[in-house]
């Protein structure tokens, strides 16, 4: 039995080591992000040499300057990839975190932009992930742009969307276009399944291949090393997906 | 330096005051929130830096907060922030939108004493289109067009935030939490809750040094133990994730978060509960 | 992070490249400037953080600069900087002048990934009116005319620092120099001469954390024991008043400077001579 | 015998004292500045609660960011007094610390401008400070501003130099005439010997008071507490002034 979240993080991990992308030497995993961090523990654990900096590892977190250090960072150009969700999530690749309805959400409020305002633009990858795909989610057009999907010309900016994983599909975007393309749907999905749960229009090839399974050694990973780099940060994350809890492990 | 008792340091803060306030997981002074809750405050004008939680969440459920300028309020793995979410759609509380580095850079900018400060990104975020005192440029270092945002100088009235320690003159040890040193700079008046007290001066000691906020900043401190609590303190102590969880689920109703204050705010002493 | 050898390490600075170093009181690369003399390097441009002393002093009688971007050359208590001085009168080197605030502005523009900073004061210094690169604008959120100076970020090619520590991640451990992790955070490559090594983790312990710059700024270490001897090193070692007092009286002549050179840069490791 | 240091300190302390100034709460000294550190120190020793943040002191600095947090502090407004000398200083209070002839010091090169070109503009109150009074350093007007006297209207600026004092005499300064006023000087000196010595122009009072002598009290403490403060920072001063060496009283 292989979990979605399992799904999604080896997804989002074939992403990160896409071998058209630009290498990707340094990570940063914002806060309440335990998917797209169990993707980068699963990439590390396999082997691949990337430093990885996340914000809300309570211990052994990397930074002396609080949340500021890794916006300088990503100023400085040192952060390669970075993660954003979306309370909203339009076919530009526009992202909502602040709410629906008029500003600053008067139909539901979502928490707030964070640093996606700034991390969207100045980030060479950013991944997109949301675990719910249904049309309330991803819209036509976000009702509040928290960060922009593209940028006109002359608006300095380092990168985009690379793609989109969800809990049904894998899209890729294309930043010329401003547009998604269906890139694989998880076991049990269809192309006509997601089109129908898919507010925003996108392209879809003929013949939509099936997302990948986890490999056994990328499920061993996840169980395993990557669950226990992961307890102390998203003890609950680990308790419903790996069933195991910090606690049982150590005197608290 | 003045060593106070934590609720008159609370009852210092006066109603309608902009009060600074570290996030969830950088030594949030909760003891002194719910300090300021008992001392009734009203009107208080919340400064997440660059985000807010828990005691933000709790301030504005009591009914002291007029505004939160915020990057978000959320209590992380618990869930959105219940009393926050409630305010804000009964028009209770007005919240002033930002991002997350823009918060930085308007304290940096304090701190340093310059009006502004410029901000890459942001352009095309709805933020920008809501706040009308962010301001946007053509880069004069650009050869050609190169939009950019600059940010006005942000001065809290107070900032407030937990230490480990603090000594004779004032300096506290806030350990690896070296950015809370820039609210410290940024702010007029500084107010820091301690989880104890040493005889040593912490500057002079070239290993607590570099975790030490001179006391050319701080204007008064109160002893709090467990002053973080139900949040981590560094290697202190944990985070209480089950007294998280009981207060995300109790402050969903306006009679559960008045159980929570009950049982945890007003009667008890936050530290007794705790054990 | 690799561990290089000391010359090995200053041999990898290309010629020509923008160096940053730190000034005489806070963990001056001294044994690395004399690694860069013994391997010959030509036409370095040096930026002091934010003011100038021995090593660039060194660097310049040697032969090694062609510019020094700066807001002051000195010994201290020494006196003057003599082979800077020589250096300038003959046409030798480059000074491009600065005021402290100023170096420190255009660094932390480079740390936050923006293309300037403004800073308050310097209108009225002729500095300003030798800075065809640093820009006078009216402030945009003043409600009349506020001119204020707008300065470029500065990316410096290299930065180099000694440190007191480094661990098997590159973390090195500079204490209360913090200032150091903007040069660190700036420049485009960061090499770090150390005292010792150690085998913990750095960052992973409470008290040392402060303290410590990120192995993911650090390019490479080497070894350097007394590496910022003749000048002190935190709480580990005292300034060598006598020794510094021998530089400036022999440096005062190109003879001198020469017998300087022979007897503690060029044939002796320095830490021997320091014993 | 009165050494002429501790007359200038002495002066100096007096000016920082002066009731008719704004009151002080923090003082920074910066780079060798020993005789202004000197007063500084007589004025902490003698009882009034002054914060002094004395950059270059070695151990003890009370700087956790290095020289910047010294000009972020005097930015927010927190630096109340501060010290400058000037290798030229002239009649309209301009400094020049970068050198004589044509830019960037033709002639004499001084070792450069430091701080000074932020520091005057920043600090409610600035004593000038010059031990050599001759026309060589106070000049009708100087070959290079490091920083001006004054400045006009529409330039932010918190404050001017209150004064300068000499190895012979103590100016006032009036920022709104941009011009000196001899207030004392020193025993053994004269109006007319002050008159010859400066280059620029000044007015004098008909009766030009003396310089008061430091108190016993005062020398006390400058010879003993004042002294002990200063060995570590400054050796030759207190080695050269009160012939008392760090490395007599302590192993090295």
């Amino acid at each position: 039995m292989i979990a979605l979240e399992e799904r999604m993080a080896a997804a989002i991990a074939a992403l990160i080591l896409d071998p058209a992308a630009p290498p990707v030497r340094h990570i940063a995993v914002g806060a309440a992000s335990p998917i797209p961090a169990a993707a980068c523990w699963l990439v590390k654990k396999g082997g691949h040499p990337v430093r990885l900096s996340l914000l809300h590892k309570h211990t052994g977190n990397p930074f002396t300057e609080g949340t500021r250090e890794l916006f300088d960072l990503t100023g400085q150009g040192r952060i390669d990839l970075f993660f954003l969700g979306g309370g909203q999530i339009d076919g530009q690749a526009n992202i909502n975190l602040i709410g629906t309805g008029d500003w600053p959400g008067s139909k539901v409020r979502f928490p707030g932009s964070f640093g996606s305002a700034f991390m969207y633009l100045m980030t060479p990858r950013t991944i997109l992930f949301r675990e719910e795909h249904s049309p309330r989610v991803f819209v036509p057009r976000v009702d509040i742009v928290s960060a922009p999907g593209v940028s006109p010309p002359g608006v300095f900016r380092r990168g985009t969307a690379q793609g989109l994983v969800t809990g049904r599909c894998v899209f890729r975007f294309d930043p010329a276009r401003a547009r998604f393309t269906l890139a694989s749907v998880h076991p049990g999905e269809t192309a006509e399944n997601v089109r129908a749960s898919t507010g925003f229009d996108y392209d879809e090839p003929a013949d939509v291949p099936a997302t990948p399974d986890p490999t056994d050694q990328q499920l061993a990973l996840l169980r395993g090393p990557v669950c226990d780099e992961m307890l102390e940060t998203y003890p609950d994350f680990c308790a419903r997906v790996w069933q195991r809890r910090a606690s049982d492990e150590r005197a608290a | 330096m003045a060593l106070e008792n934590l609720d008159a340091l609370a009852a210092s803060v006066p109603d309608g005051a902009l009060v600074a306030l570290p996030p969830d997981n950088s030594l949030t002074p909760a003891a002194f929130a719910r300090a300021l809750v008992r001392a009734g405050k009203r009107e208080l004008r919340l400064v997440g830096v660059p985000v807010s939680g828990y005691a933000t969440d709790l301030l504005i459920g009591a009914g002291c907060v007029a505004s939160v300028q915020t990057s978000g309020v959320s209590l992380g793995e618990a869930g959105f922030a219940p009393c926050f979410t409630r305010a804000l759609a009964a028009g209770l509380v007005k919240v002033i939108d930002a991002t997350c580095p823009a918060m930085h850079t308007m304290l940096q900018a304090a701190e340093k004493g310059v009006p502004f400060m410029p901000l890459r990104g942001v352009i095309g975020s709805d933020i920008l289109a809501h706040r009308p005192d962010w301001k946007v440029i053509d880069n004069p270092f650009a050869a050609s067009g190169d939009p950019i945002v600059l940010l006005p100088a942000l001065q809290p009235d107070i900032a407030v935030f937990h230490a480990v320690m603090a000594d004779p003159d004032g300096n506290v040890w806030v350990g690896k939490r070296r950015e809370l040193a820039t609210i410290a700079h940024a702010a007029r008046r500084v107010l820091v809750t301690v989880e104890r007290l040493t005889d040593r001066n912490l500057l002079d000691d070239d290993r607590l040094a570099p975790g030490t906020i001179s006391g050319a900043y701080v204007d008064a401190t109160a002893l709090a133990e467990r002053g973080t609590w139900p949040i981590a303190l560094l290697d202190e102590y944990g985070f209480d994730a089950a007294h998280m969880a009981e207060y995300a689920k109790l402050a969903r109703s306006e009679d559960g978060f008045r159980a929570y204050l009950e049982r945890y705010v007003l009667t008890l002493p936050a530290q007794a509960a705790a054990e």
